[in-house]
């Protein structure tokens, strides 16, 4: 075994730890935690794959390591995203689960229409 | 095979660059201008598509870009086939009705510069379509991965433009779903890259065998893909996401987001790795869809409100969509093949118009008459006769009746299941019709019950009545597709569709 | 174009116009004394288009749109529209003050543009439109009232026949799989069927399909629910002219000669079988209107096996004597359910002129001698020949008499209780004319079309054959009249009790899977179902290679 | 001459380590010690990218992944204490929970097997970007890939960043809408934090420009070197020398959208002078590229920073 090798071999256990993760934690904060797990787990294989390409004096192949970049500012701004609408949910429900009987039986917000609604609807009265 | 660049190919970088500049614009003026760039930029990209169709069928192959001047591997390549023009046409079309429709419910108040939903709505209407063009014209696994989040991204915000703590929750439910979907597409493309050395579509079509890094990685992307279109049993996320949107946002998200992972799908299975798929495979994705047709469609009968029901007939359409992987890879003749794959293109592009019509006509429901339970719709056919029939037309376009375009769609998929003898794709198609009536047919029962007295509503804007008539009407008439001169869908698939076999 | 290529695009066009105009509400509020108009092209093409007129109307890709006259259609044409103008003018006046007259209105168009142009399309896309419209409109108009029962009734038709035209959809593109280069028109469908790679499942898709439109046993239940649902006009179109897109279906997808002798047989069987399977139903039934309905299934079903009789006795002129047939039950029909509205409106002492003339038509149906259904009796001997089917036929005309007259005994007793009631003149003239048009018009194709001569109607050999059966149905109607209330009681659509089973039984099942729904839908399952499919799809490559 | 290289010795030691924290920070009981555990990952992973070779990307790890994606979850997990018993009680049973690892174990068992059976010898494009690389006047061949292999990547990416900040603001409430993005910090005017945020910013933007400019050749680039102003700017608005800005600011909107701006407008000036779409004529490639960075170091800056601010929370006047 080489170096390359245990580093794939390690992003696969990490992106197995990850999604084991992202299925059974109940809170959604260790979803995310989950989730930057698993991508770095991807982001080592493709540092392996990169690495085995080493060629023409470079350690590793540049235009899978430019991916790799690319892919770590997307997963960034994914966790950026998801965490904003996970602390906007705590506050508005006090819950950071997603199992739609966490919403039931809340308090503290304001009380909801029973068969929900639509934004648009408040719009067209006032226009109308 | 080696792409370059093409007479016209440049179309494909402008048709790109218009939302993607409009997003840029509208996030940098905001407010009011927001919208304006919106409806400004949706003529300009129509005058793109179209630039690009007259173009293909002038030189009756497809078009490529090569990004930079940098051909691949190295670099990437913008490549527009048939069915990629096919869906871009839909999507500025789609759009403009959206965005007509939207001007009303998210116009900025008088007297604020900005405001908040407004503002989101039209930069990621903006997004949702720049993220469609890169989705259907990137020639590149990774671009497309690019791409894919950006269509996250545009969606996701759209879910919970409403602030409540529902729709927040099921835009989480989403965003966490789909990057799950999105890591495994991404792995796939890196284990790509390790087997093959490069993630030029065109140039796997090539070099792709079936050996464990290819078919690890197909799997993976192709879950993955999945998860992002919904496709049963990973629909969770679908029915309280496009159910507690507003209806534009749910329009958008029902008729247009979903087709985009869908498309990648094709693009995965039938361009790049039509070696390595076997027909055992081909039967599991369609089983799904057949899954999709039986469960979503009994849930969408029992939905006590509108806009579930129509979310949960959106489970069941994407079903049909994916009915022709068998019938493509499994066809006894090329003319099969070329059937199937084109009708179900169609069955996208129809659904695309009707559903995205549909939600619409329930969000008008909604804001007339106060709320959505089906079994109170009692006179809403006297009192929106327009946006009754809307609904009426866009549900004739899902059942799949003439001229609508999921007739022909519906007589393309049959007729290529009945060629290569898989019978049993017949009975799940006729099976989703007949579901499909059921639960439009409950919905118009009610609708059409006259009160004895009218029922008091909140009027609606007629101008929106009419748009999504228009669309309706367009989603049920698209069967004349069938009399258009050319099969605009197999440009530029040639060699693919043989490389199925 | 011609005159003859206009009036047969405007069999289409007309109605077409008038149900565009219907989305201005204000047109279609005002739509219902255009009704009689409608069909009116339909009727000058059926009278005056010269047979085998084929008019292109689209031709673009591989797609050609065409519309033709032969002759068993140009005979249901002419009828039929008959039937929808005077149906048309009868509904301007019932339906009059009701507040969904505009609904009514449309749905009306649209079934009838679907039902004028089933008789005149020539292919199978054409076809498949036209009957999906005109199931559409008339699942409308059985919905029209708005009741519970309308709504079931609406909603079994409209299931039934959806299912009935996706099976001939599938016989549809099998067939357009034999013809040569793809061709869609019927006429070439119909010659390739004989060696068609899948010939008997495509004969049965279409006696199956075509039979449910027709109402033949065990397919029929939707007919007694929906023709008694429906407003009075619209029970007679539904009755009279819609149910025969089956005959016309049968008679042109299924030729004489290609040799399908043994399918003949079994649709002569379903047929014969259909006709008095209906009898026994109808006469345990009290209400007129499903009374009606199951004489229609009755007369649908002996239509059926005259078809199906002329394919096994290879007799060449079947179609349009099977169409003739049915242009006087179409006649009949019509003027019967129009009566039904009539009687209902007006006081029984003022009715004896109006029963006296509704029995000559009713007993006619079964064969009475000299009226309109004696010659079309005699006109479909040929294809029946003289075994079984003859001898069964027999049965059916006894059997009809009786079903009729247990109707006019049934209507009758549903005359307006106050004494000076009187039905509207624009009620009485549609039905005078319908009636008078039942005696007049088989005489006039019966002469026109020499189907046969006077003096074959009138020999005294051919009044006996006709006039026994109906004296027979006469002394059993006699009979049922004084022992009919110990009859079992049979509700309505018969087996379609056992359709509500079925969907009771649908809903528990649909209760399941909405529950087996909630569990996918939890976020840990639905993420061990994503790796799982994944794991799948690896295996089911790997199967492959 | 070993018998196991000492190199293999400290990945193994390496890996094991990132393995159990990866699973300390899965186990823990609160979400806090998990996002500590998290930072340390992701130094361990930056470190992993150093010995993989790939030097940008460890730069990028380490700023990205245990940096930022960190301080938003310390951050996040400080203000979501309260919800965490309630979500505990919500763990599935233990059939579903061992359905869950069988399942995770398969795809980690595939993945490994993949990455066994990749071919040797490897498919490489490093000798055709060393190659090219010339052809753009970058030295260093990743940033050849980001700016002119792959450009359009690049100019998607920034997309995405647009798209992202705008989402995490579509979570504000109407009424703050136009307002501050995050909570006001309290901070110890005397505390080390403000110490810190005092004497690092200056190090840290000559810092991040450096790695702008040295992006062209070694290491580097405008987006690691942004992420260090943006880590800069947090810093001094957490010690509350700072504030963010309000988001309806018309100069903040412009450095929002100057980067993929810049890229667009050049790769529409290339299709207009006929060198094609973000091909850049090769005497003026690298003055073009550097102009693009330069601009993309600022939109990286300012958009990561109000990123991990969050959405608006405060009207304009509040907090002062």
């Amino acid at each position: 075994m080489n170096s390359a090798t245990w580093y794939g071999l390690l992003g696969a256990t990490l992106a197995g730890i990850g999604l084991y993760g992202l299925i059974v934690h109940p809170h959604v904060l260790r979803k995310i935690l989950s989730f930057n797990l698993l991508g770095s787990g991807v982001f080592l294989i493709a540092g392996v794959v990169a690495r085995r390409g080493a060629d023409a004096g470079l350690p590793g192949d540049p235009v899978l390591q430019g991916l790799v970049i690319t892919g770590i500012i997307v997963a960034f701004s994914a966790t950026a995203l998801a965490v904003a609408l996970l602390l906007r949910l705590a506050e508005t429900a006090n819950t950071a689960s997603l199992s739609p009987g966490a919403l039931e039986g809340r308090a503290g917000d304001a009380p909801l229409p029973a068969d929900g609604s639509d934004p648009g609807v408040a719009r067209r009265r006032e226009g109308s | 095979m080696q792409d370059v660049t093409t007479p016209g190919g440049h179309w494909l970088v402008l048709a790109l660059m218009v939302p993607v500049a409009g997003l840029l614009l509208a996030v940098l003026f905001g407010g009011r201008h927001a919208e304006r760039i919106a409806l400004a930029a949706l003529p300009l990209g129509a005058i793109a598509a179209l630039a690009i169709v007259m173009q293909m069928l002038s030189s009756g192959a497809a078009l490529v870009y090569c990004l930079g001047n940098w051909a691949p591997p190295l670099g990437i390549v913008l490549r527009a086939d048939g069915l990629s023009v096919a869906m871009m046409v839909t999507t500025v079309v789609v759009l403009t009705a959206i965005a007509l429709f939207a001007r009303i419910d998210f116009a900025t108040p008088r007297g604020a510069r900005e405001a908040r939903a407004p503002f989101v709505f039209w930069v990621m209407l903006l997004g949702v379509w720049a993220a469609l063009l890169v989705v259907f014209l990137a020639g590149d696994f990774f671009t497309l991965y690019v791409a894919l989040e950006l269509v996250a991204f545009a969606a996701v915000p759209l879910v919970s433009l409403d602030g409540r703590a529902e729709t927040l929750q099921a835009a989480l439910r989403y965003l966490l779903y789909a990057l799950a979907g999105s890591v495994l597409y991404l792995v796939g493309t890196v284990l790509i890259y390790g087997g093959y050395g490069t993630l030029d579509i065109a140039l796997l079509a090539d070099r792709l065998r079936a050996e464990p890094v290819a078919i690890v990685a197909v799997a993976l992307m192709t879950a993955g893909l999945l998860a992002k279109t919904a496709l049963f049993p990973l629909h969770l996320w679908l029915p309280p996401a496009h159910a507690g949107a507003p209806a534009a946002a749910s329009a958008l998200l029902s008729g247009l987001v979903i087709k985009g992972s869908f498309f990648l799908v094709i693009r995965l299975w039938l361009d790049a790795f039509g070696s390595v798929m076997t027909p055992a495979a081909a039967q599991l994705l369609a089983a799904l869809g057949a899954g999709a047709i039986v469960v979503g469609s009994v849930v969408a009968l029992q939905q006590a409100r509108l806009k579930l029901m129509v979310a949960y007939s959106t489970v069941a359409q994407i079903g049909y969509l994916f009915l022709m992987f068998p019938l493509v890879l499994g066809a006894a003749s090329a003319g099969a093949a070329a059937a199937a794959l084109a009708g179900g293109l169609l069955q996208a592009i129809s659904h695309a118009t009707a559903k995205a019509a549909m939600f619409m006509a329930a969000g008008l429901v909604y804001a007339a008459l106060g709320h959505d339970r089906v079994a109170d719709l009692r006179g809403a056919a006297r009192a929106l006769p327009l946006t009754i029939a809307a609904f009426a037309l866009s549900g004739i376009a899902l059942i799949g009746l003439p001229p609508a375009g999921g007739f022909l769609a519906k007589w393309l998929l049959l007729s290529s299941a009945l060629e290569s003898a898989q019978w049993w794709w017949v009975v799940v198609i006729a099976l989703g019709g007949l579901l499909t009536a059921a639960y439009v047919f409950l919905v118009l029962s009610k609708a059409l019950t006259t009160t004895a007295e009218p029922v008091v509503i909140t009027p609606v804007p007629r101008s929106s009545e009419v748009i999504v008539l228009a669309l309706a009407i367009v989603s049920a008439l698209l069967g004349v597709a069938a009399l258009a001169p050319l099969d605009l869908v197999l440009i530029g698939r040639d060699e693919v569709m043989s490389g199925a076999r | 174009m011609t005159t003859s290529n206009a009036l047969l695009v405007g069999t289409l066009a007309l109605p077409l116009v008038l149900l565009a105009a219907c989305l201005w509400s204000a047109a279609r509020d005002r739509m219902l004394p255009w009704l009689v108009v409608a069909p009116l092209p339909a009727l000058l093409a059926a009278l005056g288009v010269d047979r085998g007129t084929t008019v292109t109307l689209i031709a673009a890709g591989s797609y050609e749109g065409v519309l033709a006259l032969d002759a068993p259609g140009a005979l249901l044409l002419g009828v039929a529209a008959l039937l929808w103008s005077a149906a048309g003018a009868y509904a301007a006046t019932y339906q009059r003050d009701l507040p969904n007259r505009g609904r009514f209105a449309a749905s009306w168009l649209l079934c009838l543009t679907g039902c004028l142009g089933v008789f005149v399309a020539a292919d199978m896309a054409l076809l498949y439109l036209t009957l999906a419209s005109m199931t559409l409109g008339a699942s409308a108009l059985v919905f029209q009232d708005e009741s519970a029962g309308a709504r079931r009734a609406a909603g079994i038709y409209l299931g039934l026949a959806l299912a009935g035209e996706t099976l001939v959809l599938v016989a549809m593109i099998l067939l357009a799989q034999a013809t040569p280069e793809g061709s869609l028109l019927i006429r070439d469908a119909a010659l390739v069927l004989p060696s068609a790679a899948h010939r008997d499942l495509i004969v049965v898709l279409l006696i199956v399909g075509f039979g449910l439109k027709a109402g033949l046993v065990p397919l029929h239940v939707w007919m007694p629910l929906a023709h008694a649902a429906a407003p009075m006009p619209a029970s007679a179109v539904l009755s009279g002219v819609v149910v025969k897109a089956g005959v016309i279906g049968l008679i042109r997808f299924l030729p004489v000669d290609a040799g399908l002798a043994d399918w003949g047989n079994l649709l002569a069987i379903v047929g014969m079988f259909t006709a008095l399977y209906a009898v026994a139903i109808g006469i345990t039934q009290p209400h007129p209107k499903v009374v009606l309905a199951y004489s229609s299934v009755s007369q649908m079903g002996f239509t059926a096996a005259v078809i199906g009789m002329g394919i096994a006795n290879l007799e060449a002129a079947t179609p349009v004597l099977a169409a003739f047939y049915a242009t006087h039950h179409i006649l009949v029909k019509g003027a019967m359910f129009l009566l039904v509205g009539i009687v209902a409106a007006t006081a029984g002492t003022r009715l004896r002129g109006t029963l006296l003339l509704a029995a000559v038509l009713a007993v006619g149906l079964g064969g009475l001698p000299l009226t309109g259904g004696a010659v079309a009796k005699l006109a479909v001997k040929g294809p029946l020949g003289s075994g079984w089917a003859a001898t069964v036929a027999y049965a059916s005309a006894v059997g009809t008499t009786l079903l009729m007259l247990h109707f006019l005994r049934r209507v009758a007793a549903n005359s307006a209780a106050e004494p000076s009631a009187r039905a509207a003149a624009g009620l009485r003239w549609p039905w005078l004319v319908m009636a008078v048009a039942a005696i007049v018009v088989p005489w006039a194709i019966y002469l026109g079309l020499s189907l046969g001569t006077v003096a074959e109607a009138i020999a005294p050999k051919a009044l006996w054959a006709s006039l026994w059966p109906v004296g027979v149905g006469a002394a059993l109607a006699w009979w049922l009249a004084r022992a009919g209330d110990r009859l079992p009681r049979i509700p309505p659509g018969d087996v379609a009790v056992g359709i509500d089973r079925g969907v009771a039984a649908g809903a528990r099942a649909g209760v399941a899977l909405l529950r087996a729904d909630g569990v996918l839908r939890q976020w840990s399952v639905a993420g061990v179902s994503l790796l799982t499919l994944a794991a799948l799809f690896v295996l089911a490559i790997m199967a492959g290679h | 001459m070993n018998l196991v290289p000492l190199g293999l010795v400290l990945d193994i030691g390496l890996g094991l380590l990132a393995l159990a924290i990866a699973l300390f920070a899965l186990r823990t009981r609160t979400t806090y010690a998990a996002a500590v555990g998290f930072v340390a990952f992701g130094l361990l992973v930056a470190l992993a990218w150093f010995r993989l070779g790939a030097p940008d990307v460890a730069l990028t790890e380490a700023a990205i992944g245990g940096g930022l994606t960190g301080l938003l979850m310390l951050n996040a997990s400080a203000r979501l204490r309260a919800t965490e018993a309630a979500a505990e009680r919500e763990r599935p049973g233990v059939p579903l929970r061992l359905l869950a690892l069988l399942a995770a174990f398969a795809v980690a068992c595939g993945l490994a097997i993949a990455v066994l059976a990749f071919p040797t010898p490897a498919p490489t494009l490093a000798p055709l970007a060393v190659a090219n690389a010339p052809a753009t006047g970058l030295g260093n061949p990743v940033a050849a890939t980001l700016m002119a292999f792959r450009a359009t990547d690049t100019l998607l990416e920034k997309v995405v960043l647009v798209l992202a900040i705008v989402g995490v603001w579509s979570l504000a409430r109407d009424e703050r809408w136009g307002g501050r993005p995050g909570r006001r910090h309290a901070a110890d005017p005397n505390g080390v934090l403000v110490f810190f945020a005092r004497l690092l910013p200056p190090i840290g933007f000559v810092f991040g420009v450096y790695l702008l400019f040295v992006g062209a050749d070694l290491p580097g680039g405008a987006f690691q070197g942004g992420t260090i102003l943006a880590a800069m700017w947090l810093l001094a608005i957490m010690a509350r020398l700072a504030d963010t800005p309000t988001i309806d600011l018309r100069w903040l909107r412009f450095w929002l959208i100057a980067g993929p701006a810049a890229f667009l407008l050049v790769g529409l000036a290339g299709l207009a002078f006929g060198s094609g779409f973000l091909a850049y004529p090769e005497s003026l490639a690298k003055p073009i590229i550097l102009f693009v960075e330069v601009v993309k170091i600022v939109t990286v800056g300012v958009t990561l920073a109000l990123i991990v601010a969050g959405p608006p929370e405060r009207h304009g006047g509040e907090g002062r």
